[in-house]
């Protein structure tokens, strides 16, 4: 499992490449955690067109790693899951429950327009 | 074609993919299909990763795959030395797990997965998962 | 880092492959480089090749092999119980073997490949063929 | 590995992918002359982009193709040739005694060229 990060002002996209299972979990969770805090992004776009494999400890570490995102105040979106990712996040029932976008366009539209929300929400408190 | 393989390893996570992959190339020589393969793969990478992560808690301990060929397909079977089950029937629950950030679904995974499940454990000798996959 | 693991077969010509891919994926947790993985695969390739082709003529037997860590990379052992080598000089000459349609480079792909090659053999016993691959 | 065959009157073209080893090379040898005899084209290009691993046996099924293309009169070429590939045909000293072509299209010109030389020296002989 490799991960290439680029990093925008907002987010973080974090293109992820071959296998995520029990050899692979903790390297992915400390790779994430740590670029999150060298950048100080809050959010996350995880990219996985290249992941060829998942097993149900991969997909805990998906899980995991969305709600620190989402304890820290960002988000964490998954993009071009191949489909054979999306039937085991499917049958894990992580669907609905992690949030995901067709393309990192899409994803980053979604971090943006949140954006726009808050700080409408936050002139409105004011 | 009675072949097999066997693959022993000490509890170290890396194994876990070693194994797998072992295990889908094993596979390929028989009438799979790409996905029948995929799935092979994750059912491994489940019962691996199990006795990896819960057999030996906090000590070192031998795990071995045994991948056989049968004539309607392939049987593998992951057998460890370590604590064992207490309640396999809770254990084999999805959602059911006793380690965080663990999903519980590794044996939901196997029996969705493979055609055959057997799970046969003794508290304090260890635990043997035979999974058989029909081509 | 002390890992390790054993694979056992019959001289079945679709395990080469099988202990290829589990070579491959053992070194790909070191510091190889992508051609330095592609070079153990041959090298490991050749040496079970060898093995299930040339140390039990006409009968079943079995073959090992080993993958373990070392400090300065990986060492890979291939051993078998067959019929050996009489002259280990001349059967490392390139060009030379015993069988039709082979080149006769088993072994000296292995020597290009890994860093250390060693081959010990008794007739009548086996051939065990050990090499070392620095990371 | 797997052969994609396609049948022109003059030649076959074998698509191979995947690994040509001690398991696969009955099966590629086989396959070959079981085309070439079904369809009766005396040459075949080999197309190896999607070849991904070769060893020693792999090379030997290779020169062992050749010469029996060679002895029924036909071209055996191989095309494609990933960097990898070459490096091992050339360990083997294989480059110069096997027929390659950069292209599928280069080797069809070699053979058809050849037939059209064959012509020719065969009506200078008439
Ligand atoms: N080989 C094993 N040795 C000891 N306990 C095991 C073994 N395999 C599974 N278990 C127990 O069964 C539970 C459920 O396993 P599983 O369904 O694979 O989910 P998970 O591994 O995500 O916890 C584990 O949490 C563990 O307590
Ligand atoms: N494990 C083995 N058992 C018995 N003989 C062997 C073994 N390995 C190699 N040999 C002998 O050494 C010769 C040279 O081996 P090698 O260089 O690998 O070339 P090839 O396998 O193509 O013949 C073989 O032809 C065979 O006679």
């Amino acid at each position: 499992m490799q991960i290439e990060f680029h990093v925008a002002p907002l987010f973080a996209i974090a293109r992820v490449s071959g296998e995520l299972d029990l050899s692979s979990a903790e390297k992915f969770r400390s790779l994430i955690d740590q670029e999150l805090r060298r950048s100080g992004v809050p959010n996350v776009v995880v990219n996985l067109r290249n992941l060829s494999f998942i097993d149900s400890t991969g997909l805990g570490v998906l899980l995991g790693r969305h709600k620190t995102v989402k304890s820290w105040g960002g988000k964490f979106i998954l993009t071009d899951i191949p489909p054979k990712i999306v039937s085991m996040l499917e049958m894990a029932g992580l669907m609905r429950v992690l949030e995901t976008a067709r393309t990192e366009g899409d994803a980053i539209r979604l971090i943006e327009s949140c954006r726009y929300a808050n700080r409408e929400e936050a002139s409105t408190n004011e | 074609m009675s072949n097999h393989v066997l693959i022993r390893f000490p509890n170290v996570s890396s194994n876990v993919s070693v194994a797998r992959v072992a295990a889908a190339t094993f596979a390929s020589f028989r009438e799979f299909s790409i996905s029948d393969i995929e799935e092979v793969k994750v059912a491994v990478s489940e019962a691996v990763s199990n006795a990896v992560l819960h057999a030996y808690p906090d000590s070192q301990g031998m795990i071995e795959v045994l991948l056989e060929n049968r004539n309607d397909g392939i049987q593998i079977t992951v057998k460890d030395f370590g604590k064992g089950i207490e309640d396999i029937d809770k254990a084999r629950q999805p959602g059911f797990t006793t380690m965080p950030e663990h999903m519980g679904l590794g044996f939901t995974f196997m029996e969705s997965f493979m055609d055959e499940l057997h799970i046969e454990s003794q508290p304090g000798s260890g635990t043997t998962v035979r999974m058989v996959k029909k081509a």
